[in-house]
């Protein structure tokens, strides 16, 4: 196998094969309370993202001078401090978005996808892989939070991004936007996602 | 007069028992070959001590019980053995069996001698000698279990037998051999209970006939006027199925539960079929072995009744010769060795009648149960059917995804078949916990 | 001769089989049925028919998706059926034909299939319906009309149970008598107005040996004396007991929903405990919780609890007696 | 021990860049937070011109009202309080109700609360909080019709909508006695 084809498979895994969300199902926490409308999934997706990434390149620069019995404590020093630098930007510049994500934004420090990539990725691996492997998990997650309010917020609320779709007349389904249907969207795309992967398989 | 029965399930299947009901017992025309299957009983398989080309006579023994828990088989003809070999039997196992060609008249001739009673009374007997007569004449349990009577009529010493029941509940469905045997013989019949009583040092016995038989019943009460017979009462039963399941009759006569896992002996009780009462009168007072007994032929045939049938002879000659062949050959689906509830469906007609073959019971196409197996709806019907108090559609989910959590429960299934009678998907739970049986232990032999 | 064929004993069945069972439970509902029709007119012969052939269809559809073969037998076993009548009773007499659709939809696929169809279901998919849509559209699962087939127009107007809870007993005290529950001159959903109807059809399962009378009984019971004592303790506060069993889904959810098989427990025993929980949260959401109405949640809730409850309750073995010594 | 001095270095250095951050965004957040609150006071108070009294919250009935009165040449133009609405659908509602000089309500903004989506939640549209408008506690019952009142409920949430009229007619009332004590002795910040 070439390089250039492990490279892009680093990347490509977390986006669909091992899609955090919809494969390995870490970070659900976040994943079932931020994605009732598209621009906080949205939001959250890129904080994620970002922390994902630059925790991945950080532990990766450093896996040589974390020892192996301090590791974990050294992942969360890092992580929490990208998530706090997220946390204050987004106060800063983004209010809005940072009251409707509210307690979620801190909560990136246990995530699992990021701790779980930093684990079992980003300590064994160079610096350009880990940043590829943290696009493409982000990305990942960012697909499949997208996805999930999509359904949601279209459902629920009748619009997407916060623009209505339907006329007056539409009566939204309620309960998508709360949290039973959060539960049962999930499920849902789950089931697809495997479904999908079976015909795959069975294609090819 | 007060009905007893059990306390717990039970059902109620329509009886069908007017096919055969109040048919007089009948002896068949002597067939031209028969086939004696060499393990008629629950336990170790009888010896061949004949060989090919052997002349012999009617009631001479030709297997040899071998260990403690077997029984001796005696031909039911006389003639010549053809040969010996493996052959399917009626309960589907694969045995030795000896092939007779049989000489009619010679048959005829040594029956009539055989079936006259040799002694008046037992008073010269002890309760040794008359295990031994019963040991030697091959009496095995008629019921369907076919238990060798003499291991059951010798409890271990620490367990003391105060009371013996004689089932004659006859609760299976088409089934009503006992029920004639019990009209035309109960003299017999008394007598064997008295050897019973002898042989076991038991005052107290009750014969326990369902109520669906008011003439047995009045009958027996008649017949037991008669001072001679001591300790021995008549108690009738309520016609619900399975009241002839030896725990359940103990439990409705003597309102003593036999613990899950143990034998009616360790509640001091002890269970014998009327058919093996009879034998057992048979083989003390006319020295005759166990070679022939009363079947009922019932179902989609055109002459059904109960029959004084050889063992060893054919079910094909049964059903053709002696039962007036089938109604509509065509249409038949199912022939079934034993009752509707607990018998099993026979796989060719070339097997041939055992000593615990009680009935054999033809089937339509109409009557068949085709089995569409549902999902369970979680009814509870099993639950409320079944006798032993067991929940038969967990054991049987058990089975199924072999999990072995419950099936240590399976254990005491009876296999009656009330709970697959009255599930409404019509699911195999017997099916499926014959299977929990043999995954529960499998388990345990290879968890040891 | 065709050759024998071989089954597992026993060779004779009981003629009851699946469908007859759902049948009638199908018989059981007509009076509440017809009691909807008389009095909310063909409005709810609409719904009722909208919400069985919607669901005998999501279910062909489901069937036909996941490849089975019996899809005929299957669909027609009646428990579509079934779904489709106790959903519509479970619906306000305006309802669009579109949520009732949507009501069908979930019913079958959510609550049923998914979760492999008859038999495997944990929640009684009616009433997963029913909660689905009061959580989701309470503007039309709270619109609420007075019968009056005869009278012309239907008047918008409030269940007693809702009644209550916005403006207090002596409101109710004034609108309603309790022959008024009892003969379902009151708003609520179709099946669940008229009182005598549904006994009727309750005492018919009875009699069937359908359903048995534990559940009913005990979970009846116990609502009875929950909210006995709270009227005993503020008769000015609390509505008395006879109003709480009359009104709301506590008859229809005690024969027809809490009955049901396949989501309540096995034995008797199990049984009893199953309908005094759901009789006492029903008695708690009604009186302290933010809905006016209770069963449905408190039937749910139970019947997530039936695992459990069917583990407890085990049935006594025959002769787990101690041996004499 | 050299482990415990990687994790303080770490420690160290990471607190070292988050300190930088917190500088950098400190003023930038403080600035965000008023312009959000500022916009609902704008919203309630339509004739503020950038400009309130910070005086301390007014007493009444065991709880504290934040108040925030506009004031022009010593004449109190009107107020917005904040006040609690109790017994929401789902726990306490916190209300922003703007009122004017004539005792009237000038608007309202919802700022807290837990109730159903698309239910409750349309007690913020203006759809609805409009028909306060102008309103005042002489020509208008503050009650919703179910009760009534002259409040129209919202559809299948007349619980949320029981709980910010009460709210709104508890700034009303707050809003006249802080009035009353203005006109004796001007403004107080203490």
């Amino acid at each position: 196998m070439s390089n250039g084809n492990t490279a892009w498979s680093t990347f490509a895994d977390g986006i669909w094969k091992n899609s955090p969300t919809l494969t390995l199902l870490l970070g659900m926490c976040p994943m079932l309370a931020t994605s009732s409308s598209v621009m906080n999934a949205l939001g959250m997706g890129m904080a994620a993202t970002f922390v994902l990434v630059m925790s991945n390149i950080f532990i990766s620069a450093l896996r040589n001078i974390i020892p192996k019995q301090m590791r974990i404590p050294c992942f969360i020093v890092v992580i929490a401090t990208f998530v706090t630098i997220v946390d204050l930007v987004m106060a800063a510049y983004s209010p809005g978005l940072y009251k409707s994500l509210g307690i979620f934004i801190p909560l990136i420090v246990v995530n699992c996808i990021v701790l779980g990539r930093a684990e079992a990725f980003a300590y064994k691996n160079g610096i350009a892989s880990s940043m590829l492997d943290g696009v493409g998990m982000g990305i990942g997650f960012t697909v499949g939070l997208f996805l999930m309010s999509t359904f949601r917020e279209i459902l629920g609320n009748g619009s997407f991004l916060n623009l209505p779709l339907f006329g007056p007349s539409f009566s939204p389904v309620l309960i998508m936007i709360m949290p039973p249907g959060a539960f049962m969207t999930l499920g849902f795309l789950i089931a697809l996602k495997s479904y999908l992967d079976k015909r795959q398989k069975k294609g090819a | 007069m007060k009905l007893l029965t059990f306390k717990r399930g039970g059902i109620h299947p329509p009886e069908h028992k007017s096919l055969a009901e109040h048919k007089t017992i009948e002896r068949p025309e002597l067939p031209e070959t028969i086939a004696i299957n060499l393990c008629q009983h629950l336990g170790k398989p009888a010896k061949a001590i004949v060989k090919a080309k052997d002349e012999i006579a009617v009631g001479q023994l030709i297997g040899e019980a071998d260990g403690f828990i077997s029984s001796h088989v005696h031909a039911s003809v006389a003639g010549v053995v053809a040969k010996i070999e493996k052959r399917m039997t009626a309960i589907g196992t694969l045995d030795e069996t000896i092939l007779i060609t049989v000489d009619k008249d010679k048959t005829r001739e040594q029956l009539d001698t055989l079936n006259k009673p040799k002694i008046q009374t037992i008073d010269a007997l002890s309760p040794t000698d008359l295990l031994g007569l019963i040991k030697s004449a091959g009496v095995v349990g008629e019921g369907g279990a076919t238990f060798p009577t003499h291991v059951k009529l010798s409890p271990p010493p620490d367990k003391k037998i105060d009371t013996i029941i004689i089932n004659s509940a006859e609760c299976e469905p088409y089934l009503t051999a006992d029920h004639q045997l019990m009209i035309e013989k109960p003299i017999e019949i008394l007598k064997g209970i008295q050897i019973l009583q002898k042989a076991l040092g038991v005052e107290t016995v009750y014969i326990g006939i369902e109520a669906n038989k008011p003439d047995a019943i009045r009958l027996f009460i008649e017949k037991l006027q008669d001072p001679s017979f001591r300790g021995i009462q008549v108690v009738s039963l309520r016609t619900k199925y399975p009241q002839g399941g030896e725990k359940q009759l103990i439990h409705a006569i003597l309102k003593r539960q036999v613990p899950s896992g143990k034998l009616p002996f360790d509640v001091g009780a002890l269970v014998q079929n009327v058919g093996t009462v009879f034998a057992v009168y048979e083989a003390v007072y006319c020295s005759k072995p166990l070679i022939d007994r009363v079947t009922t032929i019932t179902g989609f045939v055109n002459k059904p009744g109960n029959y004084l049938l050889p063992v060893g002879i054919g079910f094909e000659q049964v059903i053709s010769n002696v039962a007036g062949g089938f109604k509509d050959p065509e249409r038949v689906r199912e022939v079934i060795n034993g009752g509707p509830m607990m018998g099993k469906a026979i796989r060719q007609l070339d097997v041939s009648v055992m000593k615990g073959t009680s009935g054999i019971l033809v089937l339509s196409e109409t009557q068949v149960c085709y089995v569409d197996e549902g999902p369970c709806i979680r009814c509870g019907r099993c639950v409320d059917a079944c006798p032993m108090g067991l929940m038969p559609t967990n054991i049987a989910q058990d089975a199924q995804f072999k999990s072995t959590d419950t099936l240590a429960a399976s254990m005491d299934c009876i296999e009656c078949g009330s709970c697959s009678y009255v599930c409404p998907t019509h699911r195999q739970l017997v099916h499926w916990i014959r299977i929990g049986k043999t995954v529960f232990r499998n388990a345990n032999r290879s968890s040891k | 001769m065709k050759s024998l064929v071989i089954t597992s004993s026993p060779h004779v069945r009981s003629i009851e089989r699946l469908t007859d069972v759902m049948y009638d439970v199908v018989i059981a509902m007509i009076p509440a049925v017809l009691v909807s029709i008389y009095f909310f007119g063909l409005q709810s012969l609409l719904i009722t028919v909208t919400a069985v052939v919607g669901c005998m269809a999501f279910e062909a559809l489901f069937l036909k998706i996941a490849g089975k073969t019996n899809i005929r037998a299957t669909v027609l076993d009646g428990s579509a059926i079934v779904t489709g009548i106790l959903i519509a009773l479970n619906l306000p007499p305006t309802s669009p034909i579109w949520m009732t659709l949507i009501g069908s939809l979930i019913a079958i696929i959510v609550a049923k299939q998914v979760f492999g169809g008859l038999g495997y279901n944990i929640f009684n998919p009616a009433l997963v319906a029913r909660v689905f849509l009061l959580i989701s559209f309470p503007v039309q699962m709270t619109r609420w009309v007075n019968p009056s087939f005869f009278k012309g127009d239907a008047i918008t107007a409030a269940t007693p149970l809702g009644m209550l809870k916005t403006d207090g007993l002596a409101t109710v005290s004034k609108t309603f008598s309790h022959l008024d529950f009892f003969l379902g001159t009151i708003g609520g959903s179709l099946g669940e107005v008229s009182a005598v109807a549904l006994l009727i059809g309750g005492l018919y399962l009875l009699m069937r040996k359908v359903i048995s009378w534990e559940i009913p009984v005990s979970m009846l019971g116990s609502l009875f004396i929950f909210t006995g004592i709270f009227w005993m303790l503020d008769k000015a506060r609390y509505a008395d007991p006879i109003f709480h069993i009359l009104t709301g889904g506590a008859l229809l959810g005690a024969f027809f929903m809490a009955t049901d098989m396949v989501t309540s427990p096995i034995t008797r025993k199990g049984m009893l405990i199953f309908g005094a929980g759901i009789g006492v949260l029903t008695g708690l959401i009604r009186l302290f919780g933010g809905y006016p109405e209770g069963v449905s949640f408190a039937i749910l809730i139970m019947n997530s609890l039936v695992p459990l409850i069917d583990k407890y309750t085990e049935v006594k073995k025959f002769g787990l007696v101690k041996v004499k010594a | 021990m050299k482990n415990v001095f990687i994790l303080t270095i770490i420690s160290l250095v990471a607190g070292l860049c988050l300190s930088g951050v917190y500088i950098g965004t400190k003023d930038q957040i403080e600035i965000s937070k008023k312009a959000a609150f500022n916009n609902s006071l704008k919203v309630v108070l339509p004739f503020m011109k950038d400009k309130y009294e910070d005086v301390p919250p007014v007493k009444y009935d065991m709880e504290e009202v934040p108040i925030y009165p506009v004031v022009e040449n010593g004449v109190l133009q009107g107020a917005a309080l904040q006040v609690i609405g109790k017994n929401g659908y789902a726990g306490n509602i916190k209300v922003l109700v703007g009122v004017d000089k004539n005792q009237t309500i000038t608007g309202i903004q919802i700022l807290e609360h837990k109730e159903t989506p698309g239910l409750g939640t349309k007690s913020a549209d203006e759809a609805w909080w409009g028909q306060f408008k102008g309103k005042s506690l002489d020509k208008f019952k503050f009650k919703v019709k179910k009760d009534g009142g002259d409040v129209d409920a919202i559809t299948a949430a007349t619980i949320t909508s029981r709980s910010v009229t009460d709210a709104v007619q508890k700034g009303l009332v707050v809003y006249r006695e802080y009035a009353g004590s203005f006109n004796k002795m001007g403004v107080s910040h203490e």
